[in-house]
């Protein structure tokens, strides 16, 4: 079991902040196409990568990162703080 | 150092004041602040989202990184989330050095990474409904230069 | 715009906050200030001569280039002058812009040109007695950027 | 007759900060040359002109500068504000 996080419009479209994911994705990609092949809205949510960003434990990450032994994952738009 | 995240408004001049007393024997201070600004007329409120846990962690990252680059006396960050008003201060950044070159520089750099690598996302709110804000290419090419 | 010199203290902070205030629509904002250090122990005050009429005019001469190249909001200069003690503020310079690299780029500009051509000179007291500040080949060379 | 006023160390050494020459040198060189002929403690204030500054009527000018029509020749060394 994974924690998944999405913020800004990810979350709005995937429509819950939070979840718990029972994958055996190896990689973080791995874990995109899982969900994609869920519901409609990951499959939007999802539908192009480079507009996306992910975390990994609270650690901006690749979509090749693998996943062993991560307890978080999150997913978002690029950033626009300041 | 000093990082804080938070809903609450703050004021910038009493930061800074309280900045300069800590780190008065450094000679030089930089800050910025910034606002939100109604750019095309219109703006009701501007909402900002953040990764509580993470946000803290990458702006402590990247304020350590700047203090060990330039050798900074001090540095200090506060960035607000939830729902901002016009004219309202969003955040706030401020370095102190020995010369001049070294609190601008860091400064600028702290910016630029705050712009593009702390988890904050900001929604606007106009009478045509709310967006999220998308980011600028021209802010992900600032980091180039560091 | 706004540009003093005056021989008594100011509050960082006040004049931070209301600049802002004034320069709210910008939404980007840096202030610069310097204060007296003590770089090699030992010193007891510094005191600042000036040219009164060429200083101001001096000031307002770059502070208008600066509102000019920068498409600035607003810019502001206090720099004050008499006997100083150590960790006293010197002076301050603050610029508001649309965007951050402007309001970065015009305080670096402002400061640069304030060192080496506002007529300020500087003379440090210590225990073994009093020396006029050399003026720096760095501060120099620093507005052939510009 | 021309107002001459001195800053920092030359103010020092010159023993005044301001005081009315008459003159008929035509540029601030001139004027610089005459001043040096007078007394030792201008020999001594101008003798490394590389050390100096010079604001014709409060702007910064060049040793060549004109004096026709000026009221005011500062002379200072190299500006160390901020």
């Amino acid at each position: 079991m994974i924690d998944v996080v999405y913020f800004a419009w990810v979350r709005e479209r995937i429509g819950v902040p939070r979840e718990q994911v029972e994958t055996k994705a190896a990689t973080v990609r791995d874990l995109i196409a899982e969900l994609r092949g869920r519901e409609e809205r990951y499959d939007l949510a999802f539908s192009d990568t480079s507009a996306l960003r992910v975390a990994v434990d609270q650690t901006l990450a690749d979509f090749d990162a693998p996943l062993e032994g991560a307890r978080e994952i999150a997913f978002f738009p690029p950033m626009t703080g300041g | 150092m000093d990082i804080r995240v938070q809903e609450a408004a703050f004021d910038v001049g009493a930061e800074l004041n309280s900045f300069t007393a800590r780190a008065a024997g450094a000679g030089a201070v930089v800050s910025f602040s910034g606002l939100v600004r109604d750019v095309n007329g219109g703006l009701r409120a501007m909402t900002i989202e953040h990764y509580p846990g993470m946000t803290e962690k990458a702006l402590t990252e990247i304020a350590q990184q700047a203090v060990t680059r330039w050798a900074l006396a001090d540095a200090f960050v506060v960035h607000r989330y939830g729902q901002l008003k016009v004219g309202e201060l969003i955040m706030m950044v401020a370095t102190a050095a020995p010369h001049r070159a070294d609190a601008f520089a860091a400064a600028e750099f702290l910016m630029d990474y705050l712009k593009s690598r702390a988890p904050f996302w900001k929604k606007e709110e106009t009478g045509n409904g709310a967006d999220w804000v998308a980011a600028k290419d021209a802010d992900e090419d600032a980091l180039k230069r560091w």
